[in-house]
């Protein structure tokens, strides 16, 4: 007996609920012999208009079940990647969708223009948690202004699903989540990485060369679930879970608590098949529970 | 895992069995070890011998992790992702390979040693610790010189000054010994230690920085490079190793 | 050779900078035979002016490196505190703070002139954490009039010590920061748990019966590390680290991060004995690195 | 930990040296195990007897942590805090003594035959289980009865509809059973199962819903209660084990 897992994203049609993170799986391209054909969409790697560096190493740093990153982003810039990668992508028996930043709204929506219509991108996903330099540096994801302004800036130059990803670093994600979705999101991802700091005792500063950096991994789990459940009681349009899943009963968390499917991160460092098992996993908890079909999962969402 | 033994002071090699690895891995590739109840993050060694389906690293015990891989035992289960990275090129040939390692660098070079001499090269094997118990004893090499900090054990002094200068120069060690490679033989290539995400070369966190700006991966690009390529003083030196529960 | 590790916070003197955190010391008499020697001060569980009972089981979940807690405030209230455990308290050769809590402002300033003289007691902290009542719910921790407001209400009756307990569900903690400063706050605690939600699969609901719970242990520590330098280069007060210390070195971390001292929670379920050791392993370090006092560790406190 | 031996199906008794909690335990009572490389949080487990400076524990695996407990060999060290709560309470006195127990909750009872017994009783021994195969056959009683909802060994049926009336009642199992038996004996005296965060009465983790109002502390006040004293319909009678990493 198969089970259905398909997961219909507003228009977008995904064979399977489990999605691989931005800046978790590269380009696609990077792993040789990986198995994709378990990937529901892949997120590539987040990009800039122009090509960035990124921050000095060290870049990461290991926490209890966890992990700092500050890659800043480090990136070839959309020309290249229209060269180097989307023909590549085109290939593909699944959707890449862009992570796509950029320091003010006309940036993203420049961005946008630049991407959309290219073969091999079949969407956006934005992320909010860089600073919006046009207003000194403060967070676009905190205030539901900003994240509106940037959602309505790609919005408008391209008909391709627009998703934004949410940062936990607010007083009320629900706020935002409203915010961009009457700005015209497709979707939500909930949620980006935390901001930590980790200090070295013996010389007495911050590991990382950035001082600060984004938490992931399991440790995050439980925070992740409750933001991602709070984004989807306050919206009708599709919720993305991430944050921490590892295996399928993790997913399976987030599922159940209101989200339509979820992306896998950090794990695919330690296993890079982890997207095909929490796959398979999900499907075999299914079909030991009875259920034909992804949608008969039965989900946890009041709606007070 | 299939055995341990001690080859110096703090210093182990691990056997696994890993039959793919060992027939495809070259000089300077590493490995990504994960197990059960492990570190979040697998942890990376350069294989240092590959005969028939086994595999070997050695190991030295600088954190929480190390020191659970150091108490398994034969028998015990690990996951072995690799071979990763790009190892030591002897394509370009020359007669005359001098192998330079210091305390932990030694990890690559009886691979190195192997390669160099199927390229028909003639080796020089030049290892040094901070004294003689902590000298890996082991080696492979046409002509073998050994140096120690306090002259415990062959020449007194750092490994680089001790060896020759030769067409081939190939060195591992602290990266702190690796920017004098750089200063003396630009051309070296030298295999750095970074902190790894991945080992994938899909989270970016192993960042080098290159003499002409920007980054490369360790993990991908690396961990081999031209001496001359890295730009050592924005290479952090010293890596503070520390995961507590 | 002994290492001075005493540490004044404002006007408070104490003998060493580990204290025992809200909720997770009771009221500092259950475990009989408990060496006290080492800590520096004891925070007792939060208290409301009233009598509490608490929140149903499921109560508590454990999550990778953490623990979900939702207790809800189960406390005797204030005449029972006064009665049982303030006259045992004033006995103790270190200081008793209390956790106060309130559903609005002029109940935290109830309690305060309720407790405020009463032997035993010697000082507050305030707990911002909870639901504001009067205005719909909202939380007084997010919210830097609210949480000025609970700080000068409490501030008006009472000339003991006055800390504030910030909660990190903020999207900035340096403007709730300043703002309980400038209402008369002597130190901050930085910091209290994250909401988290874990989900039980197989009944297709939330594991604990509150639904959500708060986040401590080792999982958080980056996180809180990272809150409490904020909020330490925020302000000029006194800044009191807490999140996830298990051993020395992790409250060496909030240490060198710019606090004044640290407070130990969930590590006291896991070892009574945790605070001892914690802060024996402190003085330890302090000797090898060749200090003679807790004040010549260096601080990564950059003010820009 | 000194030694492990399987019971029945599923069900270990796995031994620990534990010199002051052997000497001073009462039935009943628990300790709360942690272990290096364990979860976060202890695991409390009963006494099963005590005998010089050992204790032993019987020990099922529902989750990571007991599956590791398991896994352990002996020789490992376990850090065991004890004994923790209040036991049973065979004061009061009264001849007759039944003990019921389903699954798992014969646990405390080699130790209630024991102390049943200092305090002159005759004892009782009544065991349930699902099918002969997971019965726990040790045993201590002037009577012992066995039942199994299979009717595989002894009655069929529940350990409660099988067990005699008497002066003192003390029961262990899951909760659904022991809210059978505060039906039938509303004075009889129970160990009830909830999760602990800390085992010492500080997190206030444990809460029993009590029929009076209000939750006791199960670590402290508990884990033996008077039947009736527990509000069995607010007491989840299910406890979902999973920590994933
Ligand atoms: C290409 C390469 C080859 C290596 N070869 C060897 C070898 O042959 N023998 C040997 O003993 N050691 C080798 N190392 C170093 C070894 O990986 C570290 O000693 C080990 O990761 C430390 O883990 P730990 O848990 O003991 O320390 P922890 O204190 O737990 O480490 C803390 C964190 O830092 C990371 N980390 C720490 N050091 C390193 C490091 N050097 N590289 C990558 N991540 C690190 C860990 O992943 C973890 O996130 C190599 C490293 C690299 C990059
Ligand atoms: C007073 C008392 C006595 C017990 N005696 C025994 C015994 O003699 N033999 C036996 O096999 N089991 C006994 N248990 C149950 C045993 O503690 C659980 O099976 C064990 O904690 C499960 O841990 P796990 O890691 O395998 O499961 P996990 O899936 O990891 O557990 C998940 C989480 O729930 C908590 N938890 C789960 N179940 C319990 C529980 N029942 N009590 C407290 N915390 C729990 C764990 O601490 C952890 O936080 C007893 C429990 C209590 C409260
Ligand atoms: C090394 C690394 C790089 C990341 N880069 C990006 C990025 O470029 N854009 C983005 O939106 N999120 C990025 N993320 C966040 C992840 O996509 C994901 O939201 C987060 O890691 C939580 O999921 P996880 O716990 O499964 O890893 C990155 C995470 C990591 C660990
Ligand atoms: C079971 C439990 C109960 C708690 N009760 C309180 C409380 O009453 N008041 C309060 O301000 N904080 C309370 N806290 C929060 C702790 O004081 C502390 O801020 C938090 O647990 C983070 O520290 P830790 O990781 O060291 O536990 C409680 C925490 C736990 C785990
Ligand atoms: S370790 Fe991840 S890219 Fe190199
Ligand atoms: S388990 Fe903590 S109070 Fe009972």
């Amino acid at each position: 007996m198969t089970v259905d897992m398909s997961v219909a994203l507003g228009a977008m049609k995904l064979r399977g609920p489990v999605l691989a993170a931005s800046g978790t799986f590269g380009y696609g391209t990077e792993v040789p012999l990986l198995d994709r054909s378990a990937l529901g969409a892949m997120v590539s790697k987040g990009i800039f208009l122009r090509a960035r560096e990124g921050t000095a190493p060290p870049r990461i740093a290991e926490t209890p079940s966890g992990m700092l990153n500050a890659i800043g982003l480090q990136g070839p810039g959309a020309e290249a990647l229209v060269r180097d990668y989307a023909p590549r992508w085109a290939e593909w028996d699944f959707p890449v969708l862009v992570n796509i930043n950029g320091e003010s709204a006309s940036e993203y929506g420049e961005l946008t223009a630049r991407l959309d219509g290219v073969a091999g991108i079949a969407g956006f996903e934005i992320n909010i948690s860089c600073p919006n330099v046009e207003q000194g540096g403060l967070y676009f994801g905190n205030d539901p202004h900003a994240a509106a302004a940037v959602t309505e800036a790609v919005r408008k130059r391209t008909k391709l699903p627009v998703w934004v990803k949410l940062t936990p670093m607010v007083g009320d994600i629900g706020v935002i989540a409203r915010a961009v979705e009457s700005a015209g999101a497709d979707a939500l991802c909930a949620i980006n990485t935390f901001v930590g700091m980790s200090i070295d005792i013996n010389s007495y500063g911050p590991r990382l060369s950035f001082r600060t950096g984004g938490l992931s991994g399991p440790a995050i789990r439980p925070l992740a679930v409750h933001l991602a459940h709070q984004a989807a009681r306050a919206v009708r349009i599709p919720v993305i879970g991430i944050g921490g899943i590892m295996r399928a009963d993790d997913a399976l968390e987030f599922l159940v608590a209101g989200c339509s499917a979820v992306q896998v991160g950090t794990a695919t460092f330690v296993n890079p098949n982890a997207i095909a098992e929490v796959h398979d996993g999900i499907g075999a908890f299914l079909t030991a529970k009875g259920f034909g079909s992804l949608d008969e999962l039965p989900r946890y969402l009041p709606r007070d | 895992m299939t055995g341990k033994r001690q080859v110096a002071r703090g210093t182990f090699v691990v056997g696994m069995r890993a039959p793919e690895i060992a027939a495809g891995v070259r000089a300077g590739q590493f490995v990504n070890l994960g197990w059960p109840g492990g570190p979040l993050l697998r942890r990376p060694f350069s294989v240092y011998r590959a005969e028939g389906e086994h595999i070997e690293i050695v190991l030295k015990v600088v954190g929480a992790g190390t020191a659970q891989l150091l108490a398994m035992e034969p028998g015990d289960r690990l996951s072995c992702l690799g071979p990763l990275g790009r190892g030591f090129d002897f394509g370009n040939g020359g007669r005359q390979a001098v192998l330079v390692s210091g305390g932990l660098g030694v990890a690559p070079m009886l691979l190195a040693a192997r390669d160099a001499r199927a390229a028909g090269m003639n080796i020089t094997w030049v290892h040094g610790a901070r004294t003689a118990a902590e000298l890996c004893a082991e080696s492979d090499g046409d002509t073998v010189i050994w140096a120690t900090d306090d002259g415990s054990q062959g020449i007194q002094g750092t490994a680089v000054a001790a060896a020759p200068d030769a067409d081939v120069i190939v060195a591992c060690g602290p990266n702190r010994m690796l920017a004098a490679v750089a200063g003396r033989w630009p051309g070296a290539q030298v295999a750095v230690e970074t902190y790894m995400g991945c080992g994938t070369g899909v989270c970016l966190g192993c960042a080098i920085p290159l003499q002409r700006g920007g980054y490369d991966r360790a993990c991908k690009e690396g961990p081999v490079y031209r001496a001359a390529d890295v730009d050592w003083p924005a290479l952090p030196s010293h890596l503070p190793y520390a995961v507590t529960i």
